[in-house]
């Protein structure tokens, strides 16, 4: 077995130094009933190499990937072009197979790395400080709820309709078991996000209003009124970002007003991986809030000889220390994403995100002004990214979705699949473009999206 | 020398990737809300952005680099197979909400994986989309309170033995529940009489994790499981020592009802220096049905299928939704391909072989360190050791320090909290006996200062990148991202 | 350009600091009539990650994987499995993008490594002294006679029919050159080789008899009597052999008397690569003719500290020190390659190569005893490791390869390709079989063997 | 730690793949050669692998870790990118000898990087086979011998300049060439006149890298040519300072018959600690015919072909084959993806910050240290130096070793022969500046050392891995493979 250094001859020498007859006789406080008198039954053998890696093979070869053909889905995960430089590093032996960096004196790459990554998360989101990532964005939004229902001692929190259904539903999951009351609504089918609305709700209770920019339907508008209106009744504002690309081209949450940014760093350096793992990015734009944030957080310190270094600290808010009292059960943090993550906006840098974020947006007009054009087809969106929302005129996305994978297309994501059985819903398409989507490819969608509502109606 | 941060190095003009120039009169529709500030982000061109991680990395310990003894976090070799089957396109570059038609691979994957860890615990249900250790120990005391409320049996109150992981307790707090300890007994065991005398109408669970964090298996946990389940209780393991006895217990056999599993301990996914992780969650009959969403299912003609329906109301008395989307793939990917590698009788061998290792060094040392539940016989897959008999005021950080200039990363320390200066030694199965024997003869010249009283060990590391680093001061005036000099 | 780390303003300071006014002034010595005016004209100018990946992706594209389809082909290159490991090994960048351990003071690790892979090939050839790798097989060959002229100082060398055409061709090249004769034949297409055939050609004038062990029809026959009769007029045996992997079944080439054995060790770690870059394997058995071999050589040694090191040695025999009185002109060896061959085959051991090649050897016989069955093919091989001769009965092999790969086999090496023109030997077929050819693999090939040899008759 | 060798820590019944176990009793066709003979081989599991060479690997110095400005080497960032389209398996997995209609994408790679040399260079005809730089210049050598030939004209000299390449009179050599030495001027570069005085009807081809190992252009290349022409001779340039000027001057417009590109010099293919290494040969008309087989053509319908055979009367004038297949196709596809990366402009680019950076490196060193032709006027992409200011016994060899402890690889030394203790540098465009400025604040601060005499400065490096290695001992004595300590 070619991961097992052990021979049998080493083993009967240990044994032998341990004083035991067999290996079993280890296994002795094991209650009899329990005992199992061989391999488990119904599972194979141990397989080589070229036999597994055929078996995966064949597994992998069974879906159908995003590169291969025409590709318009987003929704919280997007396809972005990661530099070759990104996987060859976070496969160094030395960050792969390290561990959580508790002994500092011979960790410091990855608390290096994760300081630095902590300061291309806060500058990105226009805040003051940022943690050590959490596990995605999700539930980096539901974290961000419950910090701010200890910093304000309120437990209402109010989400906006726009906001992802995943991230609204996780908060909604884990409220109803902490007591917390969490005002939900689902998204209006309008060219502008309904922040009117969404202020009326914030009352007096309120530990935070929840907003997700650029929304679930690509929508972006400024969030300064509900940062004013929040703070104006001691709610904090929460702002959620599944696209960290775009703030290369748009205005910082931190900008707005925003007290809690959060969001998912997937698109930078992490890949689709259908879907995990991912890397949460926490942040907060008032430093005074530093000891109430959840996770890990890497410190600049210096060493018995002065020599600057690092260390994990604030780790009294943490659950090894304050068992039940803990900010958060978290233990784990997504330390090879936010390697990823940090490797790929290092290369980006200022220049490179802007130019990134430019050509994403550049892509995402040309589609949208090309699929408008489809017969039967609008664009609801004013304002967008790099992702916006198509009308259907009635036809339901969800079946529109699956008829172009048949031809060869992944069209984007229905909103049929993201809120199933709600009617007012089904006819809407959201499609996202970046830089790796080529013009032909815009075309080929817009054709084969006329062909698929033509025979639809048929 | 030393490596500068990147934003001593990094310049706002520079950019590692080759992108269109910004046409600032090109048309937008960003509604009025183009950025006009600066970001204040640097970038690197490729040549110094490898060289400036590659440098950092050098500055890390790794298992790929040596021994890596760290009790209960099972830093063990991670196949590079592994890192190859998570890269091929099919798995790495498909969209968590493409079609279902077109990723019938990945849903089976996710199924077959969980197949695997519903036939090693032998338990019927499992829960895949936990993203870690801790978020799976969510999972399952959600599933158990949100059985609980299904029969209108609402309790308050978890049980957690003293030396239970800090994630235990947390988790419990977090679903409002009020948290008791269950002492230990002078074996390093639970406590069973008083477990059993405090249980009652109030009691929602315990959790118990096994084998322990003393590196015993918890001989009466069948007991335990029994008076729990007779007085209305769950009984949640926690699995992150799931690796000792993978492929010899299942513990579903043992009565459990729900046990996360850290898939980077047992099946070897790498740890990448604090994560990510995955942990999914296998339920007994009794709680299977509350289990979160989404899972896959597979229909009569073979296709897979997930339910996610977290809108609609015939998604059944599942508890909701943990996380966007499925679950940690990329890990998936790599437990499976590991769990084929090794077959059930692999895993049972990579028990054994933990298990065997442990034992060996824990007689191997006790002679000269103080091994407080040796006597109880074999340890599991780790040896515990403790500092009471270090002199001159030298304690087990010293050793730990000390064990830095060996080439080592030390063990874990003070943790359990049940032993004064814990020092917790986990070998893991993918060290050889010369690695171990090695590793040993270190040990035991660190030990031997320490029982000595060697001031000079009070100073140690001397040869790490840094000498002992000043927490104390990080954590009073928290310096936690990059500022100018002259900001 | 993401390479390229000089900004402009970095440009005008350090031209500032030369004392230049621009970086033309610095190609003042070019002369005017040889001076571009511009980029290069014709060709693409500088382009993203993303479009050079696309394009090389299109080329790569256009090829049939090996891996996706039944392969036989062998030649003087098989087709095994790799464990992943080794890719993973030879990327570290210190392996990578280290230079030739001039400075062994920091280069241990290449230089360690190149003394375990001198040991490994010893071993694996039965011979006292292997050295630091060649280019390949092919040109190994051609330094193996050249070496044999030094030391025998003779200028004539006899090679087996069955020697492969392209190392043949290769050393006929060179001596067309160097002025030395060699005697080549055509291979008789015989069961057994012709030995006593090749013993009559061996005269008092020669320097060596080059044998291929298998040789090119996959035969394998004992050259103790080969190497009796070299030795006997004072001649060296030269043992080529192009599967590394035959010598964990056969007897070892030093085993039987070869003086030099070379070889192509692209079998393990390296992969197919549509030819190169390869690995020549070179060795010699009496280590008295160490300082007549070409190549680098490293050597054991001790520090300053009396610590146990690894240089480079034996220099003086290389073009760096001797100039034009080197024993070759070579100065690169193939050293990331030798990594790869060295760590594939420390993950097979003693144990593992011996597996790995019984397992080569049932499967071909499988495959020999099926094809056999095949109306109009006869196997032309007594003995074989892991690749056999078909006799297809009068057909074209040429044709009938074409054929079987437009039917989706790539079904062995055409000796009408090896030896276009030759007309006795067009209608043989080489079949190779690795552990990563399937019993399906084996079936296809008989079915469409079979078909393909029907229809050509129509 | 120190890392033992294989032989000490592998065993013979270890192995770190799994295949099935040896069937003793299995029917063989062996013809009665199985091996009885145990083979001598050692096996290691795969975390032990991992482990060995991950540790060897750090006592390495790489480009990744830092500045490694070894002079006529080249030794400039290698992009990933390159290395990721090489593994394709479109690329990686295909044989040498497949099918030409089911490689139509292979052939066309070797098509498009021989056009690429052939615009770059502007020269009409390239031999894509040769192995490495050295076996480039063979083929070129090769090729004028057999143009020679073929035209009855039976040369016996080849002209090479005393500061050479050793491989330019040892290719000479080997195709029986005699070789004679060109004077250097003072400044550095091929004496014309003397040249010229020697050119006659036994000068088959005169040998000159431009830019030369000064690190210098020779400015008189074409009335070289002109002169080496009109006497029936051929010019074969050495191209491994190609990298200095590509994109900027063409070779064919000075009149080169032949030159050998080393693709890891100009092309950044790895070096990978010696090679494998790449060296296509670009041809004038005059010697195009001649070069070697195979070669890739294109019908007119589009198709690639190989011209392979070599066995036939139609090969045309080639003067054969020199390697099996057809070149080092790995190293082809990374050198296209860096082509095409960098474009026409930049390439230009490249030869420009080379040839910046050595210039700036000449000028911030010239007034401590011997630069004995930076009075000639700029320098290429490498900057030369003495030691003839040194004192107290200092040698360039000192100061390289001084430059170890300091973090860096030292430049080549003593080479070219023409200057006493020559200390060769070239940073190549890869460097940042500010990398360069702290290479320059340390090599001054060694050459400060050596100037001043300081006696420390004979033991270094001090801080390697290794101190000086007894090269003596080794030649005198070969050890080179492992034996038991008691065999």
């Amino acid at each position: 077995m070619r991961y097992l250094p052990l021979t049998d001859t080493d083993r009967a020498a240990m044994l032998e130094k341990i004083g035991a007859g067999s290996v079993d006789e280890l296994f002795v406080d094991v209650p009899e009933v329990a005992r199992l008198d061989g391999p488990i039954r119904g599972l194979p053998m141990h397989a080589s190499e070229m036999a597994v890696e055929r078996h995966m093979k064949s597994l992998a070869a069974k879906n159908l990937v995003a590169g291969d053909v025409p590709f318009f889905l987003g929704a919280g995960a997007y396809r972005h072009h990661v530099p070759a430089s990104v996987d060859t590093i976070i496969q160094r032996g030395e960050f792969l197979t390290a561990y959580t960096p508790y002994q500092p004196e011979i960790a410091q790459g990855t608390l290096q790395m994760l300081f630095e990554f902590q300061t291309q998360v806060a500058r990105l989101y226009g805040c003051a400080v940022a943690n050590a990532s959490l596990y995605d964005g999700s539930t980096a939004c539901w974290e961000a709820v419950a910090m701010a229902t200890r910093v304000t001692r309120r437990k209402r929190a109010v989400l906006s309709g726009a906001l992802h259904p995943h991230y609204a539903e996780v908060v909604k999951t884990m409220a109803k078991f902490t007591g917390d009351t969490i005002a939900d609504a689902m998204p209006a089918i309008t060219p502008e996000p309904d922040l009117g609305g969404l202020i009326a709700r914030i009352d007096d209770d309120t530990a935070c209003v929840v907003v997700q920019y650029p929304d679930i339907l690509g929508r972006i508008s400024d969030l300064t009124p509900v940062a004013e209106a929040a703070h104006a009744k001691g709610a904090l504002l929460v702002v959620v970002n599944t696209e960290p690309v775009a703030l290369g081209a748009i205005k910082s949450p931190g900008e707005m007003g925003a007290d809690i940014v959060v969001g998912e760093g997937q698109s930078l350096g992490v890949g689709l991986q259908f879907g995990g793992p991912y890397l949460g990015l926490f942040a907060v734009r008032d430093p005074k809030h530093v000891r109430q944030m959840p996770g890990r957080l890497c410190g600049e310190t210096t060493d018995a000889e002065g020599k600057r270094g690092f260390v994990l600290t604030l780790s009294t808010r943490e659950q090894h220390i304050r068992r039940e009292k803990a900010t958060s059960n978290i233990c784990t943090n997504s330390g090879l994403c936010a390697l990823a993550f940090s490797v790929h906006m290092t290369l980006l840098g200022e220049r490179g995100l802007r130019e990134l974020a430019a050509e994403n947006h550049r892509l995402a007009c040309l589609a949208a002004e090309r699929l408008a054009k489809v017969p039967g087809v609008e664009v609801l969106n004013n304002a967008f990214f790099n992702e916006f929302t198509l009308m259907l005129g009635g036809k339901p996305a969800r079946a529109i979705v699956r008829d172009l994978a048949d031809r060869g297309v992944l069209g984007g994501v229905s909103l049929g699949r993201l809120y199933p059985g709600v009617e007012a819903l089904e006819h809407a398409l959201l499609v996202a473009v970046t830089e790796t989507t080529t013009e032909e490819d815009i075309e080929v969608l817009a054709r084969e999206l006329e062909a698929s509502i033509k025979e639809s109606a048929q | 020398l030393e490596e500068p941060l990147l934003f001593e190095i990094g310049r706002a003009d520079v950019t590692g990737v080759d992108l269109p120039a910004v046409d600032a009169n090109a048309p937008t529709r960003l509604g009025g809300l183009a950025r006009s500030e600066a970001i204040g982000l640097v970038g690197l061109t490729e040549p110094e952005t490898v060289r400036h991680y590659t440098r950092l990395s050098r500055q890390n310990y790794g298992i790929d680099l040596g021994f890596f003894p760290l009790g209960s976090c099972t830093m063990k070799h991670n196949p590079r197979l592994n890192e190859k089957v998570a890269r091929l396109p099919g798995f790495a570059d498909i969209h968590p909400l493409a079609p279902q038609n077109s990723v019938q691979g990945a849903l089976e994957v996710v199924a077959q994986l969980g197949e695997w860890l519903c036939k090693l615990t032998g338990m019927p249900g499992v829960a895949m989309s936990p993203k870690a250790g801790a978020h799976g120990e969510l999972c399952g005391i959600l599933a158990i309170r949100a059985a609980h409320e299904a029969r209108g049996d609402a309790r308050e109150v978890v049980l957690v033995p003293e030396s239970a992981h800090g994630t235990n307790p947390a988790t419990a707090a977090f679903a409002n529940y009020r948290v008791e300890d269950i002492p230990a007994t002078p074996e390093g065991r639970v406590d069973v009489a008083a477990l059993k005398a405090r249980l009652g109408p109030d009691v929602a669970a315990v959790m118990i994790t096994n084998p322990n964090t003393c590196g015993l298996f918890e001989k009466d946990f069948r007991e335990i499981a029994d008076a729990v389940h007779a007085a209305g209780g769950y009984v949640y393991c926690d699995g992150a020592n799931f690796n000792a006895i993978v492929g010899k217990v299942r513990p579903g056999d043992l009565g459990v009802d729900a046990m996360h599993i850290n898939l980077h301990k047992t099946f070897s996914t790498p740890h990448g220096g604090g994560g990510p992780g995955s942990g999914p969650v296998v339920f007994s009959e009794a709680l299977a049905p509350f289990a979160p969403l989404p899972f896959v299912r597979q229909d009569a003609e073979g296709t897979f299928y997930l339910v996610e329906e977290e809108n609609r109301e015939e998604r059944g008395p599942s508890f909701g939704r943990m996380t966007a989307f499925h679950g940690q793939m990329g890990m998936f990917t790599r437990a499976l391909t590991y769990m084929l590698s090794h077959g059930a009788d692999g895993l049972k061998q990579v028990a054994e072989d933990a298990v065997l290792n442990a034992n060996y060094i824990l007689r191997s040392m006790e002679d000269i360190l103080h091994a407080p539940f040796a006597a109880s016989g074999p340890c599991m897959h780790e040896a515990l050791f403790g500092d009471k008999d270090f002199t001159g005021g030298l304690s087990t950080l010293d050793v730990a320090k000390g064990l830095i200039d060996e080439g080592y990363h030390p063990m874990t320390v003070y943790f359990p909290l049940v032993v004064h200066g814990a020092m917790l030694v986990e070998p893991t199965e993918t060290e050889s006996k010369a690695a171990i024997d090695q590793f040993i003869t270190a040990f035991r010249a660190v030990v031997e200062r320490a029982l000595a009283g060697d001031e000079e060990l009070k100073q140690a590391p001397y040869y790490a990148p840094r000498r002992r680093l000043d927490e104390t001061q990080a954590a009073r005036k928290p310096v936690l991202s990059w500022q100018k000099p002259d900001d």
